[in-house]
């Protein structure tokens, strides 16, 4: 097993680790670390995948951007006195068989099929994949782009207003 | 493959027909230095203007793009394509958001602009779903409507709202993260977005797996929540209960339409003009049976007239999925007719549901007796009511002799046992519909009101209903115009 | 007269009630006393306008005018006007009888708070019969249709305060609408088989089934409409609205829409759907017969009596003689109006008198009235004569048409055993016909003045009056033709000529309707213990049920052979009167049980539905998304292995 | 160095992130369930792209869906936020006035 491949499947028993753990922690701070472990492995196969361009968007929008978010929404939504509320669950047993049945139904059928296509990466040599990207971004994918910037303006903005309104009168 | 020069050069072409699109981004980008600038109390009455002159500027432009438009154009690298069938959804879609506005008037003044600003951009959304041929534009165009959805949910700032605005956005990000996974899992039998290419047909014809089956249904998912259809339509009761009217008008028909016409561009992709060997049309065919019999029976027990409006668009999404099943042409015009009533009839009907909000008219008792205060806003009301129902002499009836017509057509020309059944479901949903449409008519009228109503000056308010209900009826009378508009409009893909 | 100018004046007429109708809402309260004789002068104007056309277009041949209304697919659907006799005979008949209830409104309705409201409805009602009226296919059919049933739905709830009406209202509007359901059916097979709507050629080759499929399901929502059973029950509380309003609605005009629409569709009808429609008109006329001998309320006997005479009329148009169903029309519709204006004539008065004397009870049981005949003698004699034409007494027009119709119905039958019965079931509605005009003739003008007698009852002012004398001359023989005994006359001839003539009925009716008639004064006149004849007594009525169950039946027929033997003809009456009122229970019964728990029941199951739809809407976000992805789920994997 | 496996792992990921968001009693978490799927769904997108090196289309795919995701959570926490402020609570199955 060459370097590599062990760090592509030590990356891959990170994140699939990571988020059952995920699945089973009580306190939302350490949810977050877990997931936050998640999404970087992710990030780590991402680069073995020759994406290093989503590697570092990973990293900056998920890692900084994400988790951050989210645990500042943690703190302005726990109990005061900075106590974490042990997190429960509701429906459990209903909600593990529906996730169940989609993973099986996503293995039986789509990995059956997937089975059946040429199973491992074509290794081209690619040279510039930031350069292709930013290319095919600002010539193919303008539109979506523009787009994802005016999108960014009305979440921020509406975002903004939502948060910041105070309940005054009444 | 194109060069860099040459895909630029499409850009550059491709701006002449995006017209439309880039007014709404001109107007959000107005609206937003206008909540900068203009925030003291005299000065916001400015803003429902400005919103007013900004949508009316989109639906000319959207109307020289009518004018402009009689065959497909792909635009953006083939993001997207120009056709008759997105311009006239477009079309319908900037009236929907004048109307939104008309009916905003006056009313929800905390951060007007904002609410003005997040309007225009689902609408930019709404406008580039249905013109989108990639899957990227569709997800893109789904968030976008999406997003700006969830904060105007909020935009009454009560309690409630909040409650609204937080149950949609869970229940939007699950959907729209099941679309994206069936997205994905369609990139890799295709290895394109591009669902109206050579190489997405011809790949899916040789891959007609339960892999590629079950990848199309997890898409479907996501736009049947955009639909407010089952099985993803819980959401909606609560959202509408929660939302400001005039935003619960715009959601039970601007994303509905939108996200039926990237429904339809979808299928017809998928079913490889009839030689997919998946027959989807059982599929829309339940689908549409149950939206239906679920919408209309579950209204039957509301008591909160938006709640009972909420069940009643998911009944008349059905509808407009019964227009699509066949994926005929003929089927496909008169849902686009059923389109353009449904819009015009549920904006009659959110105008006045607002409009007695205001008077603090909440639920359906306490409509009781408004017949005699509001004789003429009750009686608007009641034909709008009328035609969502479906009877003469409202354009509804028509619309829905339409629908059923060309159903009734197809299931001649196929011979499909299940186009009966749903022609059967659906004349009998029909029946149950009368029973909730007409519960706020029959207080109104028919009951005696405890407390007394003021019959406030509302000229205006009647007078846009008064249009309104001309409209309804004058397409009742003289369909063909419009007709004749429709039958310009071909689904090629 | 040119086509153009035709097509206007018909346009003309059409719009005048409609004009009426915009005239009574635009006028502001202050000046509300404008309103009726706005309205009935513009009623007037139509009636004189649709009865000059009449006259000058009579025998023509028929016209249509049609344009272009819509393109469905490769073929397009018209709308316009339909001219014909019918059309004319219908046209004049609705805006008159329409003139006269304007008119007798003036005095009932003066200082009705909705008076405006009740103006402009009537109005619009007018103006969607006449269009129903004209239409010249079964699409603008069915819109005025929609749009009748609209308009009565406002008028029976129009005295909104009373809860009585508003339910009245509910139930009418509710019961139509599922027998319209008929009516949409039988448009989508039509068109899908014949690919247009128009009333003039039904092309339907050799599909039997499907054109008696079409045929049933107009008939459904005839049955509706013309309040046949089992969707009857509508129309005796429609009796909650205003008297003018039952009469020009529930008696004279939108009632027999369906009727008109049998008349219209005629060539739809295949023999085997026709011998339904007889069936079900005869059944409805007898089991309405039979009810109407059975109530106390003014106005619901007369209900009862419309439901039972509207049985008839579609029977005759089952037995194929359409023209003489469209004779019958014109004369009930005559002396029906007529009896109801006189039964308003009498409800306002009384209600005029009790307001100055201060003296209340319920002025419509008739049990409470008599001897009016000499305190209201103008509307007495009015009221008798649309009674007698109603009863069908020889000298009034409902002699003629009753004979026309029996004479149809007994050549109709032939010698087909289950066919003479229903010929028979004619038969005895007509006598109960007899029986419980004169029983509602003797309770409020003859028999001796009971609470009325605490009352200074004058007559209706004159401008009521009016209208009553003309409706009651309307109801004599003339109307029909002049020689007094044939019912072939002007209008039988042009529309379905060559009608059988029978000269033993014609004869048997003529002596027998009158001895009847006699016969049933005499009984009311003379009967000298009334406690043996308990159904037809107050209060013993209520408990007649129970006891008709446990003790009654023996005693009742120990009564009913001692009274053959002593006093054969009255013991027959007597067992006649029993059976009557067994019936009658039986039909109040199934009226209550069946038909209105078939309504509840259906409104149960549809709540029960909508419960279950609604039970996944808890309120928790996370169930409703666990339901629908338990809903994906489920069906990918019923897809994908089943 | 097989694809298969990634493609077990992002249908792990997309399974654990549904149950998260059905069963977590805690908006915020519910919310992390929802970036566990988009993430799956972007693992799959960059896989596919794998093998078809001509074009980089599921890459870019993956980066709107990133810009996406940053939106959600902004809109969630804003709203959650709000929510928080009215109810006292994040925990979705308490705030159900909404209902019927």
């Amino acid at each position: 097993m060459t370097l590599v491949a062990f760090l592509f499947y030590f990356f891959i028993g990170t994140a699939a680790l990571s988020a059952i753990v995920l699945l089973f922690l009580k306190n939302i701070f350490h949810a977050a670390l877990a997931l936050l472990t998640c999404l970087l492995s992710l990030a780590a196969l991402f680069i073995l995948l020759q994406a290093e361009f989503l590697a570092v968007s990973q990293i900056l929008l998920y890692a900084g951007g994400v988790v951050i978010l989210i645990i500042f929404g943690i703190m302005l939504t726990t109990k005061a006195g900075g106590q974490a509320v042990p997190i429960t669950n509701t429906g459990l047993l209903p909600g593990l068989a529906v996730g169940a049945g989609v993973f099986f139904l996503l293995l039986f059928f789509v990995h059956k099929s997937l089975f059946a296509l040429p199973s491992s990466a074509q290794e081209t040599i690619v040279n510039n994949n930031i350069e292709r990207i930013g290319i095919e971004i600002l010539t193919d994918y303008v539109l979506p782009f523009e787009l994802a910037g005016v999108l960014l303006l009305a979440v921020l903005m509406g975002a903004a207003t939502i948060a910041g309104f105070k309940h005054v009168k009444n | 493959m194109l060069g860099t020069n040459e895909k630029l050069e499409w850009i550059q072409l491709s701006l002449k027909y995006f017209l439309p699109e880039l007014v709404l981004v001109g107007a959000f980008l107005i609206l937003l230095l206008s909540s900068l600038v203009l925030n003291k109390g005299h000065q916001k009455k400015s803003i429902d203007w400005i919103a007013l002159l900004l949508l009316m500027a989109t639906l000319m432009a959207s109307v020289i793009s009518w004018n402009q438009t009689t065959a497909n154009i792909p635009l953006f690298s083939g993001m997207l394509t120009q056709s008759t069938f997105a311009v006239y959804l477009k079309l319908l879609f900037d009236v929907a958001g004048v109307l939104t506005v008309l009916l905003s008037w006056k009313a929800y003044e905390y951060r007007k602009a904002e609410y003005y600003a997040l309007v225009t951009c689902a609408l930019l959304g709404a406008h580039v779903l249905v013109m989108s041929s990639n899957l990227i534009m569709v997800f893109l165009a789904i968030e976008l409507i999406s997003l700006p959805s969830y904060l105007l949910t909020a935009f009454v700032f009560s309690k409630k709202s909040m409650e609204g605005a937080l149950k949609y956005f869970l229940f939007g990000s699950v959907a729209s993260a099941i679309m994206l996974y069936g997205m994905s899992l369609l990139y890799g039998i295709t290895h394109t977005f591009d669902f109206t290419s050579e190489v997405f047909a011809k790949a899916i014809y040789y891959q007609q797996t339960p892999f590629f089956f079950i990848s199309v249904c997890l898409i479907l998912a996501g736009l049947l929540f955009k639909i407010a259809s089952t099985p993803m339509h819980p959401w909606a009761p609560d959202v509408y209960e929660a939302a400001p009217s005039p935003i619960v008008a715009f959601f039970s028909v601007v994303p509905k339409l939108a996200g039926i016409g990237i429904l339809v561009l979808f299928c017809l992709a998928i079913d490889l003009k009839g030689n997919s060997s998946i027959r989807w049309y059982i599929v829309l065919s339940l689908i549409a049976i149950l939206t239906l019999s679920i919408g209309n029976f579950a209204a039957l027990l509301q008591k909160n007239p938006k709640r009972m409006m909420a069940y009643s668009s998911i009944a008349q999404a059905g509808i407009l999925l019964i227009g699509a099943i066949t994926l005929t042409n003929q089927g496909l015009q008169f849902m686009l007719f059923y389109a353009t009533v449904f819009l015009l009839a549920n904006y009659l009907v959110f105008l006045y549901i607002g409009h007695f909000e205001r008077k603090s008219i909440v639920d359906m008792e306490s409509y009781a007796g408004i017949g005699k205060s509001n004789a003429a806003s009750s009686i608007l009301l009641l034909v709008g009511l009328i035609s969502l129902t479906g009877l003469p002499p409202t354009a509804g009836f028509l619309a829905k002799v339409f629908v059923f017509s060309s159903l009734w057509n197809s299931y001649e020309i196929s011979g499909q046992g299940l186009y009966l059944v749903v022609f059967v479901v659906g004349l009998l949903n029909t029946v149950v519909s009368l029973f909730f449409y007409l519960k706020i008519p029959y207080q109104s009228f028919l009951k005696n009101g405890s407390n007394t109503v003021p019959s406030e000056n509302s000229w205006g308010v009647n007078l846009l209903g008064f249009l309104l209900v001309i409209t309804l009826l004058g397409l009742f009378f003289l369909p063909s115009g419009l007709m004749g508009w429709l039958n310009r409009i071909t689904f090629a893909l | 007269m040119s086509s153009q100018a035709l097509f206007s004046s018909l346009v003309l007429i059409a719009l005048l009630p409609l004009l009426s109708a915009l005239v009574a809402t635009v006028i502001p309260a202050s000046h509300r006393w404008i309103t009726p004789l706005a309205s009935s002068l513009l009623l007037a104007l139509a009636s004189i306008l649709s009865l000059l056309l009449s006259i000058s277009q009579w025998n023509e041949p028929t016209l249509v005018w049609e344009k272009t209304w819509f393109t469905l697919g490769e073929s397009t659907v018209t709308a316009g006007i339909l001219l014909n006799n019918t059309t004319l005979v219908l046209l004049s008949v609705v805006t008159f009888i329409s003139f006269m209830v304007h008119l007798f409104s003036i005095g009932y309705m003066a200082g009705d708070k909705g008076e405006q409201r009740y103006y402009s409805i009537l109005g619009f009602f007018t103006f969607a019969m006449l269009g129903l009226v004209l239409a010249d296919n079964l699409l603008l059919l069915f819109v005025f249709w929609e749009l009748v049933g609209f308009s009565s739905y406002m008028l029976i709830g129009h005295w909104r305060e009373k809860d009585a009406a508003t339910a009245a209202a509910k139930k009418a509007f509710i019961i139509n609408r599922i027998a319209d359901l008929g009516f949409i059916i039988a448009l989508l097979i039509i068109w899908g088989h014949t690919g247009s709507f128009s009333l003039t050629s039904f092309n339907f080759e050799e599909q039997e089934a499907w054109r008696t499929g079409a045929a049933l399901c107009l008939l459904l929502a005839v049955m509706g409409k013309s309040a046949q059973l089992p969707f009857f029950n509508w129309l005796s509380s429609a009796m909650e609205g205003p008297t003018p309003v039952s009469a020009l609605i529930h008696a004279a005009t939108m009632v027999v829409a369906g009727v008109f629409l049998l008349i219209r569709v005629f060539p739809l009808f295949t023999p085997l759907a026709l011998d339904v429609v007889v069936i079900i008109g005869s059944s409805t006329a007898v089991l309405g017969a039979l009810a109407a001998l059975h109530q106390f309320d003014f106005k619901k006997i007369l209900a009862y009596s419309t439901i039972s005479q509207l049985g008839l009329l579609v029977a005759a148009v089952g037995t194929g003689a359409y023209g003489v169903a469209l004779l019958h029309l014109l004369t009930h519709a005559f002396f029906k109006a007529g009896l109801f204006l006189g039964a308003g004539a009498v409800i306002h008065s009384l209600h005029q008198a009790q307001h100055s004397s201060h003296v209340h009870f319920d002025v419509q049981d008739i049990r409470n009235l008599g001897g009016l005949r000499k305190e209201m003698p103008i509307t007495f004699f009015c009221f008798s004569i649309c009674a007698a034409a109603l009863a069908g007494l020889p000298l009034f027009s409902g002699f003629q048409s009753k004979d026309a119709i029996l004479v149809s119905v007994f050549s109709w039958s032939g010698d087909q055993v289950w066919r003479q019965a229903f010929a028979w079931t004619i038969v005895i509605t007509s006598v109960l016909t007899i029986f419980y005009t004169v029983r509602m003739l003797w309770f409020v003008f003859f028999e001796e003045a009971k609470k009325t007698a605490l009352l200074t009852i004058q007559e209706v002012p004159t401008i009521m009056r009016i209208p009553l004398v003309l409706l009651s001359l309307g109801s004599l023989w003339w109307m029909v033709a002049f020689h007094p005994l044939d019912f072939s006359g002007w209008l039988l001839d042009s529309i379905q000529p060559n009608q059988e003539h029978n000269l033993f009925i014609t004869w048997l009716s003529l002596i027998s309707i009158p001895t009847l008639t006699v016969l049933a004064f005499l009984w009311f006149k003379y009967r000298k213990k009334p406690t043996t004849l308990g159904f037809l007594q107050e209060g013993y009525y209520l408990d007649y049920l129970n006891s008709l169950l446990v003790t009654k039946p023996i005693l009742a027929m120990s009564t009913v052979s001692e009274r053959i033997d002593k006093k054969g003809l009255d013991g027959i009456i007597h067992g006649f009167a029993y059976l009557t009122v067994g019936l009658a229970h039986l039909l109040a019964w199934v009226d209550k049980n069946i038909v209105d728990g078939l309504v509840d029941a259906s409104g149960r199951l549809a709540k029960g539905f909508g419960s279950i739809a609604r039970s996944f809407s808890g309120g928790q976000i996370q169930s409703y998304i666990f339901w629908s992805v338990f809903a994906l789920v489920i069906s990918l994997f019923w897809f994908l292995f089943y | 160095m097989s694809l298969q496996s990634i493609y077990i792992l992002s249908a792990l990921l997309f399974s654990i992130g549904l149950v998260i968001v059905l069963v977590k009693r805690n908006a915020i978490l519910v919310l992390m369930g929802i970036e566990l799927m988009l993430n799956a769904a972007n693992l799959n997108l960059i896989a596919f792209n794998k093998t078809v090196p001509a074009s980089l289309d599921g890459q870019v795919f993956a980066l709107f869906v990133m810009v996406i995701a940053v939106c959600e959570t902004a809109v969630g926490l804003a709203i959650i936020l709000q929510v928080y402020r009215h109810y006292h609570t994040s925990v979705p199955d308490e705030i159900n006035e909404l209902k019927g």
